[in-house]
């Protein structure tokens, strides 16, 4: 069993995941505004609250590292290294969206960055993830696949059929549950009477921790040494990232969640829980954590500027790659 | 009449039967607390309490087969499940759990269950398929679809009532549309295609949201002098053959539209349905389908409409058909 | 948390679970018999070795209970009041047999037995299960459904979602799990990385227990407390049955099975260990045990005479009761 | 040449790839150290290792999800699941993570994946459902249906090779069918039907296991004189349309024949796309399925095989055929 202390955190670091955290937050919420008033036709799963979640489990992964975020976890998008235009892109569906205008932006892969495209039904991609790992594993490479989902998933058969396959296979996959206590309206506690998901991880012969989803530096760390064990043969584990969404669902949700849950959750903002430490530190200022949203602002307006003055995908493009080759046989 | 929206409808003939018959229940996710995301179980929870409007995990196969067990046992489950992109983790539990249950237990017991669920289009790959289809290759199963909330209101009732399971696929535009709705309760059969409008030189079938497409086709070929029967079909199992075949008997021209893709889409069925028919030795065209070309309905805008198919579609293929004599 | 204990069994009771036992063997092995010779069309998934299970688990239900056999638990029918002849008819397919000779005897339902058919897809019957309990429940009775399914079962994602979704609505279902080592030919230590399927019960907050499945007495000791909790509201149980299958999982495979590993639990055969019991009480000899399988075979031999000569179906039973209403428009 | 029986073949097909792409492996229940349960992958293991040839709990949703994985980036999984039945409960997987990562990745990834499953026929309830139209409505996705053993190995070669996913439908027929197969690795393209044999009166269009049902009732016909093209589909998608509608403009008749259900099987598909093909002004006689006629398959000898298409069927619904001019 290896004991290896996961790779620490440099300043550097520290201050770059304030950022990514800061960026997710900025663009989400624009972007969210920009929907509302019908500039961007896309909505978004806004992960408002859970920042900390995406960005501390990515940071830190190699090149030829997989990760598989679900449908809110935009994190993993800007912590392995897309770009606001990208993501714009994608949402306004033009002709230089990473999918060619056929997926939005959540369910847009970027392979080059490590990121494969979540399908929109939910807990589906945790097979994906433990045969990407397999996969990796066979390879003879010490990769690993980072797969990302909600509690709701976790009450899929898919999140039991692939944590049982992966356990026996020992692939290298880091299996995080973003535990935030809903799935659309549904709070956890209604679709299951444990308050721990970990409480499953023993059901697999898997290693198992609760997180604190809030802190990005303990999320990274516990990652990390997660990382370290499936490179080496060790095999997987269930990472539960206790967390809370900010905002509803989707735009279109009006939720009813009680106050004082509301309160208690909103005291613990992640970015203003790692804020604190860096200025505790003497790393940032407040001014410092408004230019990072500022130079953000800027990038949005830059970047939409460019998406609404491109094109819109060719018609054709419907007809592309759904098969290898394109075929009147394969389409009628 | 008093109008109402097809989510109104639809949720007024569970309410109605809710009060009606204490077997029936609905399960599934959202439905209860939040009165689902398209409000078509909105305030069932105020009034018929939380052992008969239950909110559940996220577990599309479990549901599903929840409801053929209760169902088994007398009760009448209405589960849904929220679109049809989903219905694919419940197959097992559709076409082996309910859809033969009757047969084994040769009639001795039965599952009178509905599964509602929503045909989408124009969302994205994963909430857009159109997968009727799939059902009516699996005896044991009848599979509804309404077009407007008056047919939606009744053929639900219908679908509550029916001893047998009943795959039931709503749309959004269904739920958008708004008409007359009686506000007692009432049944439309399954087996009764509708013939929404007569016509003497083609026959369009389609069903569900293309009905209001074929009407428009319909509409704009009569400025042209072309007279177009248009049919509805209610139902895809039972499917009301019989009006086809006089129809196509008449008109000796026949296109069918369904946003489902073409290949292996009811469409084929209703074709073939034709072709070793009475009506054959009148058919004075090739039969036509419009439908989605084989493609998943993609993100874009731009793109969307191309995977689905159109008016444009619909009136260009009854003009190829009228080009034959 | 209620403690009430099992209803004790009597005297009679005990004997009464081994002849069941006992009959199950012997129309078993007579069955296979006839299976290899051709006289009897349909082979068996043989329970040889696990008959304790299904005998202690549905041994003391009442009427209004339900169970849900799994394709090998022929133990079921026999101690719910299935006949030899009935379940011969089920094998032949004969217009006698209970389904009209539309299904196996495996698959087959006695409804006015509270035996509900299983479907052929291994884990897909658990959900049914927790739907039939939450319908006793609705309907305000105190019954009870019983579900019997394999260790390989318990890696299907139905497993998962049908455990976790009985446990949130409180259902009364006693899930009964017959580990009994192999799913076909591959190992439970291949298909899972944990030795206790009862693990897992904690993922659903779930009462669960390890019953020692060779012994029938524990076995229905167990299920009467599950089937007790569950009548007064408390909810569902998971009880894992440690077991093992003497003969191979069906008339065609060969298996090559750890010798030692056989041996090991060929001395715990649950008839002997029974009988062994009542010997020591007084209450059964050898010669009684003999006599109890004397009149198996006596029954086997003239039920086999009365369903060679049945009839078989007519052939329009294959268009019948697929629907409510037999109807061209339904079958075209 | 030397005769193999189809089981044998497919085997060698395997073996002969795993030994020439190090990407290749074989996943699912029984394939390992029991080499299959029809023995398809008998001594893999031995030859390739367990890291290759690999025994998988019971968890058909996770297999396929998990070759969608391997395959996205780079391995070639071949996956095994017992019978068609159980595909049911992989739909998810198959449909929306398979089928649809080549389009949402606009190319930059693909699922060079097989699943292998039999179509079993003549089993039971549960364990004789054929359900090859369902993926035929699925773009994305590829059906391939062999009939004899040359074709299984040439097939299943090419299936391995594809870019694409491929649902490979297998038989107990094919398992047991004994014929000439080449020692050498080769492929057998999917979009070249098989005419088995020429004919002038009607065409017989068949795929997997009712190919030799349709060389049986054509043999029977050519004693009445009457001239039959046997056609055998070698893949649903792609379809070789071409070959069919070729026939059919030169017999004038089409019968299809195939083991699945007939409402919404692939025959409509076939028939519909011939119904609106240069082909329809060649009709001679409407177009015939001959199919199960909407029935699960029972348990009794006495019945199922009134559940299964007969050569008895084809050859009336040829005579039927033959009754038009
Ligand atoms: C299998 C499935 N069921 C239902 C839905 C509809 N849906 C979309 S997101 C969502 C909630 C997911 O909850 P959770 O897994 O907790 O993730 P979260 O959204 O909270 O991050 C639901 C029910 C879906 N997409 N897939
Ligand atoms: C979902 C599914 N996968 C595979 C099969 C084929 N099969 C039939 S029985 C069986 C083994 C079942 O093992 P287990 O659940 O342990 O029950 P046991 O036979 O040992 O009693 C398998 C794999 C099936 N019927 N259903
Ligand atoms: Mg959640
Ligand atoms: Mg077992």
């Amino acid at each position: 069993m290896l004991d290896q202390p996961a790779k620490s955190l440099t300043d550097c670091d520290r201050v770059e995941m304030c950022r990514l955290m800061v960026l997710s937050r900025c663009f989400t919420k624009q972007a969210l505004t920009w929907h509302a008033e019908g500039r961007v036709p896309q909505g978004l799963h806004p992960s408002v609250g859970q920042e900390a979640v995406g960005v501390g489990a990515c940071y830190g992964l190699r090149a030829g590292d997989w990760v598989l975020p679900s449908l809110r976890t935009s994190e993993a998008f800007w912590t392995r290294g897309v770009t606001i235009r990208q993501q714009l892109h994608a949402m306004c569906g033009t002709a230089e969206s990473i999918s060619g205008g056929k997926e939005t932006s959540h369910h847009s892969g970027y392979p080059e960055l490590g990121i494969l495209a979540g399908t929109g039904i939910v807990g589906g991609s945790i097979p994906v993830a433990t045969g990407v790992a397999m996969g990796l594993r066979m390879q003879g490479t010490d990769h690993v696949m980072v797969c990302f989902f909600g509690d709701g998933a976790a009450n899929r058969g898919d999140f039991h059929e692939a944590l049982n396959l992966a356990a026996v296979l020992k692939a290298p996959a880091i299996f995080v549950c973003e535990n935030n206590l809903y799935a659309q309206t549904v709070p956890a506690s209604v679709a299951m009477t444990i308050t721990d998901i970990d409480d499953r991880a023993a059901g697999y012969g898997m290693v198992g921790q609760i997180v604190d989803g809030q802190d990005v530096e303990a999320v990274h760390d516990a990652t990390q040494t997660a990382v370290a064990r499936a490179r080496c043969g060790e095999g997987p584990t269930l990472l539960e990232c206790k967390t809370y969404r900010f905002m509803p669902h989707y735009p279109v949700f009006d939720e009813d969640r009680p106050q004082e849950e509301r309160d208690r959750w909103l005291a613990r903002d992640p970015i203003q829980i790692l804020a604190n430490r860096l200025q505790l530190s003497g790393l940032l200022d407040e001014a410092a954590i408004d230019q990072m949203a500022q130079a953000v602002r800027d990038e949005l307006d830059s970047a939409i500027a460019q998406v609404e003055a491109a094109a819109m995908p060719d018609p054709e493009q419907v007809f592309t790659n759904i098969y290898a080759i394109k075929s009147e046989r394969m389409t009628s | 009449m008093r109008e109402l929206r097809g989510n109104q409808a639809l949720c007024e003939a569970l309410a109605q039967e809710m009060a009606n018959d204490p077997r029936v229940f609905v399960i599934g996710e959202d439905v209860a607390a939040h009165g689902g995301v398209y409000r078509v179980t909105e305030n069932l929870l105020e009034q018929f309490g939380p052992d008969r409007v239950i909110d559940s995990p996220i577990c599309e196969s479990a549901l599903v087969g929840a409801g053929v067990g209760a169902a088994l046992v007398g009760m009448r489950p209405v589960v849904e499940i929220q679109f049809t992109d989903l219905i694919t983790i419940a197959m097992d539990q559709i076409v082996n759990s309910a859809a033969k249950a009757r047969y084994v237990h040769d009639g001795a017991m039965h599952v009178p269950m509905v599964v509602r669920t929503l045909n989408l289009g124009k969302g994205s790959v994963y909430a857009s398929q159109a997968l009727e289809a799939w059902f009516t290759h699996v005896p044991g199963l009848k599979v509804v679809m309404p077009t407007d909330p008056h047919d939606a209101k009744g053929l639900l009732l219908s679908a509550i009532r029916d001893p047998d399971p009943v795959i039931f696929f709503e749309s959004k535009a269904l739920y958008a549309m708004r008409g007359p709705v009686p506000s007692e309760s009432y049944t439309v059969p399954f087996d009764k295609a509708n013939v929404c409008r007569e016509g003497s030189d083609a026959t369009v079938v389609s069903w569900g949201s293309t009905v209001p497409m074929a009407e428009e086709a319909a509409d704009r070929l009569t400025a042209e002098g072309v007279s177009i029967e248009v049919i509805a079909l209610r139902a895809l199992v039972p499917f009301d053959r019989q009006t086809v075949v006089e129809s196509v008997c008449k008109t000796g021209r026949l296109v069918v539209v369904h946003e489902a893709v073409r290949r292996g889409g009811f469409g084929a069925e209703v074709v073939a349905s034709i072709a070793d028919s009475d009506a054959f030795e009148h058919l004075r065209a090739p039969i036509m389908r419009v439908a989605n070309p084989g493609v998943p309905v993609p993100h874009s805008a731009a793109l969307h409409k191309f995977a689905l198919p159109s008016v444009d579609d619909l009136v260009a293929a009854i003009r190829r058909t009228m080009s034959y004599d």
